[in-house]
């Protein structure tokens, strides 16, 4: 293969060297218990202390409202269940999207096994929440709205501040998974009226493993693991100082860079999109070619499957992906690219490119150049593009 | 995740393409499920599978049991290409993922969908030879779910 | 400080250098997502196989049977509330001892919210389960028995073959908390009947945030993390490749060095009982003398409390707790020293010493002479003391 | 976790011991929650403290209070010795962690409990002086709780 390209940045991404550096001293050196009383463990307490800050100050928030977790995928069933368990009394009725993600969606099917109800609102074609239809599934029981901060396939950003508005008028809380925009946009949980937020730090160049959920004050969730009494007796278990350490320094660099970093990605991706759809016929981008997050592009490429493209391409050195990571092997079509109403077969070839900080123009004609010669190469293999010629033909 | 033998029959396969005026041609599968295989034969008088070409809309274990289907039936003759299973396939292909076994499935079912348009078309019974399913996902095994 | 010695290994443990090098390409080169088709994807997946393999041998279990976790709290909050919601229609009883971790009774609290009932067994002065008392509580909704494999604090070690035994003749799972005793001492998960063994990597020189539940094939428990369809769709999240890496590596480390390195500890382990009991006086050895974890010592000295003597300790260079690390900030003397029988002002002055497999002779002769030294101090100044003495005079 | 005042009281704590023959002695706390305190005072027929001492068991911030309370109210007449507050004995270590407040709480009572005691072996009324809670724990702050 001529160039290694990896533009799947939304599944995860690379950790950033700087980031293990800062971990490392973690591992076998200043690895005492953070709770414990002698000096390696407050240093790694102190530590600890220190990245919650500056994850606070990247949202606006305060150093207590955040809580760290195993990821973003704990963080999400952590403020469903938890708020479920906490404001059952008041109402049994949840209100999220049709093209959450499946950390939120399994939850929410889960809660609904134990007596909640939940509403599923439908999204427009570019992937973006209808806020009427939202605004009348409010119901007196209502006690949480879960909308994503942008989407993890089609980058699709939401209208956020509305929905906040909303809740807050009503008297509900707002939970937004922001696991794909933590790092990409900046967000102010304030302004935005934000209860619970989740993210996820290897999304953002940090290490697997380790997420957070902000809980504004004066929510009342419990816990979701219960045992020791780590992070103010909300989420037990022993503090996993390097990856705590690795996160906080992922977000410093992450807000740090973003304005420069996601103007150079966006012009990248327009680039990217420009090409692809002049160059590759019956090619359609999926997401709103607006309100998307600065480092995703999603494309359906007529007549051919997913799966295909993904290994040709990877054979050529690009690691992409089609619909979400979490799914393959599945065989179900993403849930996102039905819910904006493409059709089964077109939904089957899509193909998620999401670049990352290094990314170059390079990079992306290369993937322009293979990916025109594979759709081409598994297009004259399809029996719905033989189909579509022979239509034509007739006509 | 995929076999060497797999690999190599998604990156080179063989008998890809059509056969113009096909003796028979058999398309299963759905786009829905994400899987369509068309199968063309090319039979001769003594009922010899002369060639045999495909297209494939669908994952590389899509495309290489295609590729390997109909290597296993050419030059059979319609009895001999009748025996060849999903297993057989899978077999020769060094196996496949457990997600993946419908697609044999599949490349079984769209040799027997082109064999009974050949019998269809030329109004003779081949014995053995059932009507085909079109989609044969309601067969498909699950993985263990919880 | 004269010297560095760190005998807190029940709360946590150095990375080993070893463990960490195995991890280190899976941060910033193999950094796919395990569950993505493209080769550093597989790559990753392939690591994550041969760490499931490595640690499912070690245990006698099939490596399906082993599903990574965040950690031990996560596996036990797992277990608990999994059982209870899977199994809650055959019946609402669960047993459990006195002396469990947190991670066990605070969910068992939660469970007990939920409408669950739970029957906490008592220990013997030295910490062994009483297995008649646990025989009567058996009842026909009794849908499982969790008890620990060996003791975090006082490092008894409980019979758990012969509650596995009774587990399986009355058809109630078992689940045990193996978290000190994983990497310490033999198991087999068929001749012990364990259903279901909590443990977490950071306990064996393996990086924090990450543990497994081991679940018996056949155990029809349901997710605790719903999302994605990681790990047979039982726990969902972005797989944490480094961390399970580091585990199997862990793992095979622990196992490999384990008959040569506990009988080394045990050997020191009895050499410091030995010399504590005979050189301070009023002082008890908590746990079992025999059916204890090769690495911990529990002493309590009576007269004096255990943070005075932790951070005096710690000023000599010494890592040690008192009670368990997780609790420390609380007020409460440790649970399971009163569930031993001893009275509160015996608990407050206890000390756990837990080595590990560098600890030398002459780092226990210097933790001897110090100890001696400050407890001798703090007595000076105790008025319990005081009031012993003058007891003492009067007689 | 604690100020360098703290640590430096609890590694060199002011006034340990006892004195015999005491004007007062107070004791307060249990050993159920883990602390107790003893406080001596000598005073003289001025009703100022000539001498205090204390005896501590409990944590690094139960014996710095002890200390630092010994030392504010040494040389003090009794009146003066009743306005020394947990809040300044806390002041004057620099502070101390939320779940430590109790241990300042303590050694104020502890004072109180010592001039009580004074008070009561000499027949006397101390003006704003109450008869001393031996434990101090109900008034305690709980972190949050959830
Ligand atoms: C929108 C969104 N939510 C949640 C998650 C889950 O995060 P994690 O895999 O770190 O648990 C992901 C990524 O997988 C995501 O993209
Ligand atoms: C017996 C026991 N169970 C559970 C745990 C929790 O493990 P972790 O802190 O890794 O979640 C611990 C250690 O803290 C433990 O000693």
């Amino acid at each position: 293969m001529d160039r290694f390209v990896y533009l799947d940045n939304a599944a995860t991404t690379k950790t950033s060297p700087t980031v293990l550096e800062a971990m490392l001293p973690y591992f076998s050196e200043l690895y005492g218990n953070a709770s414990s009383i002698y000096s390696i463990g407050v240093e790694s307490k102190e530590a600890i202390t220190q990245s919650r800050e500056m994850i606070a100050s990247t949202l606006g928030a305060k150093p207590e409202e955040i809580y760290f977790t195993a990821g973003g995928t704990e963080a999400d069933n952590w403020a469903l269940k938890a708020t479920a368990e906490a404001y059952g009394g008041k109402g049994k009725h949840i209100i999220t999207s049709k093209i959450e993600h499946h950390a939120i969606l399994h939850t929410c099917a889960n809660l609904e096994k134990c007596g909640y109800e939940v509403t599923y609102i439908d999204v427009d074609e570019n992937g973006v929440i209808k806020l009427e239809e939202l605004k009348k599934a409010i119901r007196p029981d209502t006690i949480l709205i879960s909308v994503m901060f942008a989407n993890n396939e089609i980058g699709t950003i939401q209208p956020i501040r509305a929905i906040g508005e909303l809740a807050a008028q009503h008297g509900i809380l707002f939970h937004t998974d922001a696991v794909q925009a933590y790092g990409q946009l900046p967000i102010n949980v304030d302004e935005l009226h934000i209860d619970m937020l989740s993210s996820s730090a290897h999304k953002v160049n940090g290490p697997k493993g380790i997420g957070f959920l902000y809980i504004r004050k004066g929510v009342k969730i419990r816990s979701f693991i219960h045992g020791g009494a780590q992070e103010r007796k909300r989420r037990a278990g022993t503090e996993n100082v390097p990856a705590i350490v690795g996160y906080g320094q992922a977000a410093k660099e992450a807000f740090s860079s973003m304005q420069e970093r996601t103007a150079g990605e966006r012009e990248l991706r327009d680039y990217l999109i420009d090409r692809m759809e002049k160059e590759i016929p019956f090619t359609r981008l999926n997401g709103d070619r607006k309100n998307r997050l600065p480092n995703n592009a999603n494309f359906s490429f007529q007549f051919i499957e997913g799966e295909s493209l993904l290994i040709m391409l990877d054979m050529e050195g690009i690691c992409a992906s089609s619909g979400s990571a979490c799914t393959s092997g599945s065989l179900d079509p993403s849930h996102v690219l039905l819910a904006i109403g493409l059709p089964h077969e077109i939904a089957h070839g899509s193909l998620r490119l999401t670049l990352g900080a290094d990314t170059t123009k390079e990079d992306i004609d290369y993937v322009v150049e293979k990916t025109k010669g594979i759709v081409e190469r598994l297009r004259s293999m399809s029996p719905l593009y033989e189909d579509f010629l022979k239509k034509c033909q007739k006509r | 995740m995929y076999s060497e033998k797999v690999m190599d029959h998604f990156q080179n396969p063989r008998n890809v393409g059509e056969i113009e005026n096909a003796s028979g041609v058999g398309t299963v599968g759905n786009a829905k499920c994400g899987d369509i295989m068309r199968i063309y034969l090319d039979i001769d008088e003594n009922d010899i599978i002369r060639d045999c070409k495909f297209k494939t809309f669908g994952c590389g274990a899509a495309v290489a049991t295609s590729s390997m289907a109909t290597e296993l039936v050419k030059g059979k003759s319609i009895q001999e290409a009748l025996q060849v299973t999903n297993k057989a396939v899978m077999e020769a292909l060094d196996g496949l993922p457990p997600v993946k076994v419908h697609c044999s499935l599949l490349a079984e079912e769209a040799i027997h969908a082109a064999l009974w348009d050949y019998a269809e078309k030329h109004g003779i019974k081949i014995e053995g030879l059932e009507k085909p399913k079109s989609d044969i996902h309601e067969d498909e095994e699950e993985e263990e779910e919880y």
